[in-house]
């Protein structure tokens, strides 16, 4: 299945070319950073990019996240990941929490990981976050409930995809999912950006009220050759994303040398997004 | 013999009007949610279903309870039955038609719900339960409305229709059980995971159904000159005894599994229920919690007036143990099954919910219409009879 | 063969302009004279049929009563089956023409078991009737979008409406699948009931499938083949605003459906379609049933012989005063 | 009975009502109202995927099909008519050109009275952020 | 009994043969019409005649008692008796049953059991027909006291009068 | 069996049914085969006396020479223009008509016989053929294929059968998406036909004697008087009073026509002494008429112009007798006259009184103009103001059933006024099925002049539907006599239940009010206006 592969090769030279999509994300993540932790010392841009490939795999067969939250708890005040793939994928930002709409968010290690938690836990885990947001799971509950095929899992790289044209907003997705990673519109996005005077990214669509949506490893930028935004913008690389068919990879390497975790193994549902604790 | 419909007395004519003023409310309501979306009830991504599926799930059951009459009607040709039979057929019409709105309401893209078919989906629970409920609204329709016909013509129905029959009644079953499938195989909500899903909201509707088949045929004898009999209503009420008792039954299973296991994941949403849970802020949410209660009250009280004989043939008592019984399920499979299984949330946080203005007129609305259909249908129905039946007319 | 003498006329009204299309210079003709020949045929021939028909007279008062009448005051009239006054004539004019009142009473009968007969409700002709009449109409207010410009309000919201289910791209109009259902169904039940197929002509096949070659064509333009609409919306707001032209690039396809529609304008006031203004007319339904309240003028009332009293009498003026009958002239000759 | 009087202004009013759309252009003053005056492009010369012909009837069966491919089978590039690799997209692609949609797009589809729902999600230039903010897109200038 | 598993057996085909036997009997162009038509408003003879086959063919194979025919054959004779049948149309139909059984049976006519048998069956149909004729008869003659009796009515004063004079 | 014996058989079954032809517009009717179907022709002596055009001697309808004048084409033509000239319905009716095929199953004749051209829109057709063809461009360029054909011989023998089996009785009418009324054209082709005098006899004859002798059966003054007076005698044996029966008297305050019917025939002969009781209990200042001793009044079968001549007997005479309105009794084309012409026809009557209740004072609005109003609106007004003291149990014997006759039903709308009155003379009324009833009623299949002997067969096929309805209210509820308010119900619905519906009696609505009605100083009832003994202990029951 999927793309014919001639066409794959133009579009993979294509994509090493959009590396320039790259800065903007940077710069961002970096006034970001300096806001969120001004005065911090390691906040001066050489981190960016320094450990990871050029850019993310090309023929992924399974693409996955390890989190690092070890590092990522030393610095509780840090949103860059959020923000960027908020600010990027237009997702607004309701004051009431009713309406809230969040494709990657920080949740308390006791509801995160509510089965790894325990009263005796070290303290600054405890006290600490996990960073969730969509699990691309192998086997995807939101999929198998979606009634109209608007959600399904991409054959040859693992996303779970969205197609917000085909939506009908019926929510049981949202029901399916034990992860609380889908978000529903419950609003009309376009219009409270105007009302927010707030302009939207131009490189991708908005999402119309009335549909569901959810992170989608930035497909997006996965076709142009660019990471994810918020691996992209994560000031300390605590975000390590590569495909796990590849034993090369880094987060092979990762999984390897570093004990994770994976929130609810039990369900069966093969989450591919790991947690080191 | 839809005209029928639009003759009638002053009586009628006031209830079509006050339906219709309901609905006219609601859909000023629905006006608003079309325009602002989803925003203006009280769902949240948490709770991210409520009211209207709340009433959903209640009123497929009142829509498989017909299978009650018709059963022991064509299948054990139980002639007592002969009377009510369309008018149970007939509750399943609307009870189809408003699930299937309650469903279009709260569909976040409704000018997309033809997707379903377009694309269809058969992995999917939710597709199986639109293609159940379609067909059973479908077969009622070709059966209430084929029989009724023949009736009135003073010939017997046509052959062709007692297969159709025969099909009806596993396919009541079935629209039930496909509900129940929709949310006994979600491995997200543990409350709904449970193998005795399916057979409780089955008692639950014959339980509930029957209850209202019996108001209603008490409410025509005492305001249409159209009697039943008593027969048939006390048959009635031992079915509604049955499966109240087969449903309390059933929901002590559940709770006995819970409470004994101890399973957070399962015993907190009973705890949310009757006890009321603290969210991460330590914050307070029983809402549901003097619902359930009366729920639980109801059904004792109901058990108690059905399984004594002596009480259920009080007519006067069984109209209160009918009532009982309803608003006991109604609460009981309607937002109590629902917004429990969405909280606590699968972070193990409880989001509060609670229907919005607007959320509850619509809401009351979509019961308007059901409300509207039944009454046209019966009017339909009795005016038909009256032709049938012989009249004695005086003053 | 009626219904095949209809097919290959509407083949033939077909390739006309199939073919002239294709003529440069000719689509003038085809864009701009016989659209203006049709409205003019129409527009006189319609009023020159109801003037035609106003000419003669209702001599009588003759409306069909359909309901109870207006006598006794605490008996309950039906004013809208059985006026009694102008409101309820108004009232069951407007059920009539709006919602085909008598259709909707019609009902089918059969005999069932050796000999019983039957009367069962039959909606089926009322609900495909109201289908095409209301799709064809709300199809006609669309296409207003073609004839003016700017484009009114009202053709926004009937578009919205009619685009309700996201189906397809363009979303297809639910009008369209209302329409074609009717009028597939006014035609089938033509070809295969056979008591109405007995009584169906030529020009019963005839105007069913000129609309249905009609609705095609706007179907494929719009859904399949295609069309410059740009081009099509200059030539119609020309057209109607009398300053004519056809523009380059409009498809074949385009001038059969215009042509189609100019055919069926054109025939309207020589056929049978002029019901839709014979049905304001019909003196069984638009009277009042006054008669004997008021009197109702024959204009052409004539004297006519009769036999009077006089003469009567005169006749049996013997045996009525035999059987002690009051006689007005006493039998004098009996005595002479 | 004479009702003539009733006739004559039913048939009357019947004329009025068909003959309501000339008279709306009488009123509106539509002298011979031409197909609207698209703004072109200024990189005029620039070739479109398809033609003009193509286009003007199918543009949206184009885009329908594209969001298709591109959503659904990640199949996101399509050779221009010049070789180069365009890239399937509403706002990326078309409007690079045709960037004025006021000027462009509304002014057919006001004149036709065709209002798609494209614009629920997807953004003009003018509605988008800063300029700097926006990923430089064309291959061919890198090359 | 072997002849009435046969036509038990059979029986769709014989009565599919018998009424196309009797639509036979009508002009060509009729007859397709006759056939294609299951309403009874669009098919008078058709669906009246396809009817009576059934019910007679069963109440022959079935040994029936006499009275059940006279009242069945009287609701379908009924019509026919006031419409534009002849007698012999009206009734005449049911002996091509015999013709019917003979062809659909002829490969198990060899037998002489059964064509004993089929002698007693076709017996059978004779009687039916002479059964259909009284019953034909009845009904004609119900007419005739029908048109004598509104003659009486007609006249009802003038001949009550006629009676009470000589008193 | 050999095949010489199959040949045999096809002999005995020799066909000579003929199908509906493959084309309507080609006619064919065989009169000789088709006895029991038609009428015979009008007697000359009748024709004579009326003034109408007729052949030299007569002739019927196998003949193969009708005897038809040499211009009759062109008479009939002629004829047709004047009358689209005259008539908008007629011009409508022609134009309209879209074939939808509403009407086709709704007629008795075409419900009882399947012959298709017993479809109104067919029957109408008949005449629309040969209208598109004279008078349409269409029709003149086009011939069959817009259904335009030429009058023939045969057509116009066509005319003659299919007009002369339609009952003008409307039912098509309530159906018709454009309120196409057959009934009008039917009467129209048989004026056309009666001017090259072609008429059906049954038609003819009662029109002349209703023009000399003021009734259609040509009972002369003499006879009426004595009839009344037998059924004053009768009356009396009944309730042991004398009734007096006020004829031709001048200066009373009512006119009381009836369908002469009543005083000859049964069961209307029941009805009359019903009116007879009533008028006497409630002591009402009325008389008969020997000049207008019909109401029924067969000229609508024969022609506008036959009503009129036949109708100004009715306010001649009361304007001679000096009477202040009239009343009439229970009949149906009677009514249609009265209701539907004759104002139209004969004018404001400014010698009479808008008609008002002597005995409750109600003012009847709704006759203003025609001062004549129905004996049911009568009755039932008194029954309403508690005029009469009613004991139903005297029809206890009885489980009726009421027929809406086709005039009062659809021409009126006189539907509720009936069933009110029998409401109150009856335990045990029951309806028939819906749809045959009121707006909807079936017609007896004898009206419109086609009450004869010569066509008994197809007047029974036409009464299917109706006795269907009867046998289903016999069969559910033991109806036992179907109730009517029409001469013509009353002459020819007994044939229709003794066919259909065996052991169902007619009778009339004030029949059952004369049972019903406890009469001041009456003797102790033992029967009821029949004779038959009244159910339960006689004589115990004294009220």
């Amino acid at each position: 299945m999927g793309i014919d592969r001639r066409k794959f090769v133009k579009v993979a030279s294509l994509a090493s070319l959009g590396l320039v999509a790259g800065p903007p994300v940077k710069a961002l993540a970096n006034e970001v950073v300096k806001e969120a932790e001004h005065g911090c010392e390691g906040c001066q841009g050489d981190y960016l990019g320094a450990p990871r490939a050029v850019h993310p795999p090309k023929e992924a067969k399974r693409l996955a996240m390890v989190v690092d939250l070890k590092t990522c708890r030393e610095h509780p005040d840090c949103t860059a990941c959020i923000d960027a793939c908020h600010l990027v994928h237009n997702v607004p930002d309701y004051p009431h929490p009713k309406d809230e709409i969040k494709w990657i968010w920080k949740e308390h290690f006791e509801h995160a990981f509510p089965e790894a938690n325990h009263q005796f836990i070290e303290e600054h885990v405890k006290h600490s976050s996990g960073l969730l947001f969509c699990n691309h799971c192998d086997n995807p509950p939101c999929v198998k409930a979606c009634p109209t095929g608007a959600t399904w899992k991409r054959e040859e790289d693992g996303v779970v995809m969205m197609d917000w044209h085909r939506c009908i907003g019926c929510r049981y997705c949202i029901a399916a999912c034990p992860y609380g990673s889908r978000s529903f519109n419950f609003r009309e996005p376009k219009k409270y950006f105007a009302e927010q005077g707030k302009k939207p990214q131009p490189d991708f669509p908005m999402r119309m009220r009335g549909v569901v949506e959810k992170c989608t490893f930035c497909d997006e930028r996965l076709a142009r050759g660019l990471w994810p935004s918020c691996v992209e913008a994560c000031p300390y690389n605590c975000l390590t994303f590569g495909d796990l068919d590849n034993p090369d990879d880094p987060v092979r390497e990762l999984l390897h040398h570093k004990f994770t975790i994976r929130r609810k193994p039990g369900l069966g549902t093969q989450p591919e997004v790991y947690y080191i604790v | 013999m839809i005209e029928k419909a639009l003759e009638g007395g002053k009586k009628y004519w006031t209830l079509i009007f006050v339906l219709l003023g309901i609905i006219g409310i609601g859909v000023i309501a629905y006006l608003k949610q079309f325009n602002e979306g989803l925003t203006i009830t009280g769902l949240s991504r948490d709770v991210s279903w409520g009211l209207y599926i709340a009433q959903f799930t209640f009123l497929v059951g009142v829509a498989a309870s017909a299978v009650m009459v018709v059963l022991p009607y064509y299948l054990h040709n139980y002639k007592q039955f002969g009377k009510i039979t369309i008018l149970g057929e007939f509750i399943a019409i609307p009870a189809c038609i408003m699930c299937m709105t309650f469903i279009f309401v709260d569909m976040g893209q409704p000018l997309r719900i033809l997707n379903v078919f377009l694309h269809p989906s058969p992995h999917s629970m939710m597709f199986w339960d639109t293609v159940v409920l379609f067909g059973y609204l479908v077969l009622n329709l070709v059966i209430g409305w084929v029989t009724l016909g023949s009736e009135t013509k003073g010939i017997a129905p046509p052959k062709w229709i007692k297969p159709i029959i025969i099909i009806s009644i596993p396919w009541a079953v079935s629209i039930h059980t496909v509900t129940a499938f929709l949310y006994a195989g979600l491995a997200a909500r543990p409350f709904w995971m449970t193998a005795v899903l399916a057979p409780r909201f089955l008692a639950s509707a014959f339980a509930a159904g029957p209850a209202l088949l019996i108001l209603l045929c008490l409410i025509l004898r005492k305001h249409t000159k159209f009697d039943v009999g008593r027969e048939p209503i006390q048959k009635l009420a031992v079915i509604v005894t049955y499966a109240m008792c087969i449903n309390v039954f059933l929901i002590l299973m559940e709770v006995f599994t819970a409470v004994y296991s101890g399973i957070p994941e399962h015993i907190d949403h009973l705890k949310f229920l009757f006890c009321g849970l603290r969210d991460a802020e330590g914050v307070m949410h029983a809402s549901l919690v003097p619902w359930m209660w009366t729920s639980s009250i109801l059904a004792i009280i109901s058990l108690i007036l059905l399984l004594v004989p002596k009480f259920r043939a009080r007519e006067g008592l069984l109209v209160f143990a009918c009532l009982a019984v309803f608003f006991s399920l109604w609460i009981d499979k309607g937002m109590g099954m629902i917004i429990a299984g969405f909280t606590p949330n699968p972070m193990h946080n409880v989001i509060h919910y609670m229907p919005t203005l607007p959320e509850s007129l619509i809401t009351l609305a979509v019961w308007g219409i059901g409300a509207l259909i039944l009454t046209i249908l019966y009017k339909v129905v009795l005016s038909l009879r009256k032709q049938v039946e012989p009249t004695r007319y005086k003053d | 063969m009626s219904l095949w003498f209809s097919i290959i006329v509407i083949l033939v009204l077909i390739a006309i302009p199939w073919v002239g299309a294709g003529i440069p210079g000719i689509q003038t003709l085809f864009g701009v004279v016989i659209p203006y020949i049709a409205i003019a045929v129409f527009l006189v021939g319609f009023v020159l049929k109801v003037l035609k028909w106003a000419k003669s007279p209702v001599p009588f008062r003759i409306p069909t009563t359909s309901g109870q009448q207006k006598s006794l005051p605490w008996i309950k009239s039906a004013n809208l089956e059985n006026p009694h006054n102008l409101a309820g004539v108004i009232g069951r004019m407007l059920l009539e023409v709006l919602f085909f009142r008598s259709l909707f009473r019609n009902t089918t009968t059969a005999i069932n078991e050796g000999d019983k007969v039957t009367y069962g409700s039959t909606k089926y002709l009322w609900a495909a009737g109201m289908a095409f009449h209301y799709g064809f109409l709300l199809i006609i207010l669309r296409h207003f979008k073609y004839f003016v410009d700017p484009t009114p309000q009202f053709v926004n919201w009937l578009q919205y409406m009619d685009n309700f289910f996201q189906i397809g791209l363009p979303i297809i109009y639910l009008t369209d699948i209302v329409f074609m259902a009717g009028v597939g169904y006014l035609l089938l039940r033509r070809l295969f009931d056979a008591k109405i197929k007995y009584i169906s002509l030529p020009s019963d096949y005839f105007p069913l499938l000129l609309l249905i070659g009609i609705g095609t064509t706007g179907i494929l333009m719009r859904y399949f083949t295609k069309v410059d609409i740009v081009s099509i919306k200059e030539l119609g707001v020309g057209l109607l605003s009398f300053s004519p032209v056809v523009p380059e690039g409009i498809s074949a396809v385009f001038f059969i459906h215009l042509f189609l529609v100019n055919c069926l304008l054109m025939y309207i006031p020589f056929s049978k379609l002029m019901h839709m203004a014979g049905v304001f007319m019909s003196p069984t339904r638009n009277l009042v049933n006054n008669n004997r309240v008021k009197r109702h003028i024959n204009p052409w009332n004539y004297d006519v012989k009769v036999h009077t009293y006089e003469e009567y009498e005169d006749e049996f003026r013997d045996v009525m005063k035999g059987a002690g009958l009051p006689l007005d002239k006493e039998p004098a000759k009996e005595k002479e | 009975m004479s009702d003539r009087g009733k006739i004559v202004i039913g048939l009357i009013i019947f004329v009025l009502i068909f003959t309501l759309p000339m008279t709306y252009n009488m009123v509106a003053k539509n002298k011979a109202v031409g197909a609207p005056e698209l703004e072109i492009p200024p990189e005029a010369g620039k070739e479109c995927v398809r033609s003009t012909e193509y286009m003007r009837p199918f543009h949206m069966d184009l885009l329908n099909e594209w969001r298709d491919e591109v959503v659904r089978h990640n199949d996101r590039y399509i050779e221009g008519p010049d070789g180069a690799m365009i890239e399937k997209s509403l706002s990326n692609t078309c409007l690079d050109c045709h960037s004025n949609k006021e000027n462009f797009c509304d002014r057919c589809h006001n004149y036709l009275a065709v209002y798609p729902y494209c614009w629920d999600c997807h953004t003009t230039p003018e509605e988008t952020a800063q300029p700097e903010l926006v990923v430089a897109q064309q291959p061919k200038e890198e090359n | 009994m072997q002849l009435k598993d046969l036509l038990d057996q059979k029986q769709d085909a014989i009565k599919q043969l018998w009424l196309d036997l009797v639509l036979k009997t009508y002009p060509p162009d009729s007859w397709e019409f006759f056939k294609s038509q299951k309403d009874r408003f669009q098919n008078p003879v058709g669906v009246t005649l396809s009817e009576q086959i059934d019910s007679l063919y069963n109440f022959l194979l079935k040994d029936s008692p006499d009275d059940e025919i006279s009242s069945l054959l009287e609701d379908f004779i009924k019509i026919r008796v006031v419409q534009d049948f002849t007698p012999s149309k009206a009734i005449g139909y049911i002996l091509y049953l015999k013709q019917a059984v003979r062809e659909i049976l002829a490969d198990d006519l060899n037998s002489s059991d059964i064509r004993k048998e089929l002698l007693q069956y076709e017996a059978g149909i004779d009687e039916l027909l002479l059964n259909t004729f009284d019953v034909y008869v009845d009904l004609r003659q119900k007419l005739f006291e029908i048109r004598t009796d509104e003659l009486r009515r007609r006249s009802f004063t003038a001949l009550r009068m006629m009676n009470s004079k000589p008193e | 069996m050999s095949s010489e014996e199959n040949l045999k058989q096809e002999d005995l079954l020799k066909v000579d049914y003929k199908p509906a032809a493959k084309d309507w517009q080609d006619p064919t009717i065989d009169f000789e085969a088709k006895r029991g179907n038609w009428c015979y022709s009008g007697v000359l002596d009748s024709l004579d006396y009326l003034d109408m055009p007729h052949p030299e001697k007569k002739w019927a309808p196998t003949d193969e020479d009708w005897l038809l004048p040499e211009n009759w084409k062109e008479i009939i033509l002629d004829g047709l223009r004047l009358r689209l000239d005259r008539f908008r319905t007629l011009r409508l009716f022609m134009d309209t008509c879209v074939r939808c095929g509403a009407c086709a199953d709704k007629c008795h004749f075409f419900i009882g016989s399947g012959d298709a051209k017993n479809m109104p829109v067919l029957r109408a057709e008949l005449l629309r053929s040969v209208y598109r063809k004279e008078y349409t461009l269409a029709g003149k360029l086009m011939g069959k294929m817009v259904g335009a054909r030429e009058l023939t011989i045969p057509v116009l023998k066509e005319w003659f059968y299919y007009f002369y089996q339609c009952t003008e009785c409307r039912r098509c009418s309530v159906f018709c998406p454009y309120g196409i009324d057959t009934a009008e054209i039917t009467m129209l082709v048989r004026e056309l036909l009666a001017e090259v005098g072609l008429s059906i006899d049954w038609i003819v004859t009662p029109v002349a004697n209703s023009f000399r002798t003021g009734n259609h059966l040509g009972i002369q003054p003499h006879g009426f008087v004595d009839s009344m007076e037998f059924a004053a005698d009768d009356l009396k044996d009944i309730i042991g009073m004398d009734v007096e029966v006020p004829i031709n008297k001048k200066g009373a305050e009512i006119l009381f026509i009836i369908p002469s019917a009543d005083y000859f025939a049964e069961p209307h002969y029941y009805t009359l002494l019903g009116y007879m009781a009533l008028f006497k209990e409630i002591g009402l200042d009325y008389t008969f008429s020997t000049f207008a001793s019909e109401g029924g009044n067969f000229g609508l079968f024969h022609s506008h112009e036959m009503i009129k001549r036949l109708n100004a007997k009715t306010y001649e005479e009361a304007k001679r007798l000096g009477v202040r309105y009239i009343l009439g009794g229970e009949c149906g084309h009677m009514w249609r006259v009265y209701h539907q012409y004759m104002s139209t026809m004969q004018g404001e009557q400014s010698n009479l009184e808008v008609p008002k209740s002597p005995i409750t004072g109600t003012v009847f609005e709704n006759a203003k103009t025609t001062k004549m109003i129905h004996i049911a609106e009568f009755t039932a007004d008194l029954i309403k103001h508690g005029k009469l003291k009613l004991d139903p149990s005297r029809n206890d014997h009885w489980t009726p059933t009421y027929h809406d006759s086709c005039n009062p039903a659809r021409a009126m709308g006189l539907l509720e006024e009936p069933r009110y009155i029998l409401q109150h003379c009856c335990n045990n009324f029951v309806e028939m099925p819906d749809n045959t009833i009121r707006e909807k009623t079936f017609c007896c299949g004898s009206g419109a002049g086609l009450g004869t002997d010569e066509n008994l067969e197809m007047r029974l096929r036409g009464g299917l539907p109706r006795g269907n309805a009867v046998k289903y209210a016999q069969d559910k509820y033991n109806a036992n006599i179907l109730l009517c308010m029409c001469a013509i119900d009353k002459a020819t619905l007994p044939a229709v239940c003794d066919f259909w519906a065996p052991g169902v009696q007619v009778g009339g609505v004030h029949e059952m009010v004369g049972n019903a009605l406890i009469m001041t100083g009456e003797e102790e009832r033992k029967v009821d206006l029949r004779g038959q003994p009244l159910s339960g202990k006689e004589g115990a029951k004294d009220v």
